[in-house]
């Protein structure tokens, strides 16, 4: 699988997600992500799983280990566009108030407090 | 018996999308929607880690056993190996219990792998090894075309 | 002996797929350039479908195993039947023999399988099966990432 | 696997293949595009490759049966953009003359005699 990074005023990421996430591939990226998160002023990610084909539960295992790193500052974290199958996943877990449909603009607007209608 | 599969793999991590891909292929002949594809998938990834994660800790020796089965519009599955076992699998399977926290394991790997199949058995004897079954009915079925 | 996996399948047309969908997962382990995937999986195809075809006459019982082993860069390959085997190997081997034009099979197979193999060897004896091996070395590979 | 099947004034099929190629999926298609030829006026087909992910030898036994078919009327057969694995397995088989890249309106063009260039 793939991921790209995106940085914003430098206290947002979007990570978007490519491919399929398991255990061999979250081991894969797990540090480098987690380099980045650690280096910076980061306090919000925004995961993009709108282009995830497939994940288990070792994708709740690699966004609870991002969120516990990002609780020190009081960071936050959006699960954006999961598939129907990971919105069940999510559920399951507990982490279903951190789901929204949208594009990468409205989470980051979400992010940032300012939402819309 | 419609059509009858077993893969066999070595307990290296790479070898869980090796699962996904057979099983998506056995499953395919049944036309499944995207969700239940994607459910059934989810099942055979979770069991398949766990016995090279937890049966085999990855040792790359270790032999992981997929077998499948198709009967109609049912699929069976079972996932073997001859790991380390478990020793109180009622524990086990409770959301949340991991003995691999520090891997970043959520425990949530049986509760996902319940809530999806139409019916799932663990049986374990520790140092013996593990077998998952499970079965799950496919509803959205177009018959194989004969022409 | 970086990895290894056995697939067996009952003998029907539709596990034909089933045979290129894993190879293909094993193989992509290593990286390989779309020319090197598209020969490697026509060989087991090939391969595969003469089990199911002429070792079996497609009869939804025998049984067709596929082993493959990655050493490095390089992938061994073991198609197997139990089926009623090849009376004279060499003759079947010439290119446009076929015992079955009237399934429109080309007689191609086993040139295409020498062809895109580097080796590749048929043992055969009548009413006891039919295992052709065959290897293929990748060239363009990327090493797994650890990281 | 799927395919197209359009006709160019009742004498040309142009027939396009999706995903992959085997044995059975051989058998499956084998006798509906044998009808339409059998039918018809046809005197060419024009087999576009482009989309086809995968072929094995009984992609060379379709196309024979076909051109075995199309002999009665002495017609003319062209292989439209096969990968480069494809173009080995014609020339193995010896159908390399058959072989074009191109558009299907080249295609076309060629099999009504009208050459580019
Ligand atoms: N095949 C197995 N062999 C040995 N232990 C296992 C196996 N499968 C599961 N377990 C045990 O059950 C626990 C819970 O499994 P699971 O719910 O899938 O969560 P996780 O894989 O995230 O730890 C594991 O942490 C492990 O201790
Ligand atoms: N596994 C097998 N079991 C029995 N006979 C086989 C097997 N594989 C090949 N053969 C014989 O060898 C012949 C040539 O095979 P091949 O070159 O692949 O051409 P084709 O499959 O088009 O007939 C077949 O027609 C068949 O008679």
């Amino acid at each position: 699988m793939n991921y790209e990074m995106d940085m914003h005023l430098n206290d947002i990421a979007v990570i978007r997600l490519y491919g399929e996430l398991d255990h061999h591939e979250a081991e894969k990226i797990r540090s480098q992500i987690s380099k980045t998160i650690l280096q910076g002023n980061l306090n919000t990610i925004i995961w993009n799983l709108e282009r995830l084909n497939f994940m288990d539960s070792s994708g709740i295992g690699l966004i609870l280990g991002r969120m516990r790193e990002l609780s020190a500052v009081n960071g936050q974290t959006i699960i954006l566009n999961p598939s129907n199958t990971m919105k069940k996943i999510f559920q399951f877990s507990g982490l279903a108030s951190y789901m929204m449909d949208g594009t990468e603009a409205d989470a980051i607007l979400h992010a940032r407090g300012i939402v819309n209608g | 018996m419609d059509n009858e599969m077993t893969l066999t793999f070595v307990a290296i991590s790479e070898n869980e999308s090796l699962a996904r891909m057979a099983i998506t292929s056995f499953v395919a002949q049944l036309d499944p929607t995207i969700d239940e594809l994607s459910e059934f998938k989810t099942i055979v990834s979770e069991a398949v880690s766990n016995a090279i994660i937890h049966g085999y800790d990855e040792d790359g020796k270790g032999i992981v056993t997929v077998h499948a089965v198709r009967d109609g519009d049912v699929i069976s599955v079972a996932v073997k190996d001859n790991g380390k076992g478990i020793f109180d699998v009622k524990r086990a399977m409770e959301p949340l219990f991991t003995s691999k926290a520090e891997m970043e394991r959520s425990g949530m790997g049986f509760t996902i792998m319940e809530s999806f199949a139409d019916d799932l058995q663990v049986e374990s004897e520790p140092n013996v090894g593990t077998v998952v079954t499970f079965s799950k009915k496919f509803y959205s079925v177009k018959m194989p075309q004969i022409s």
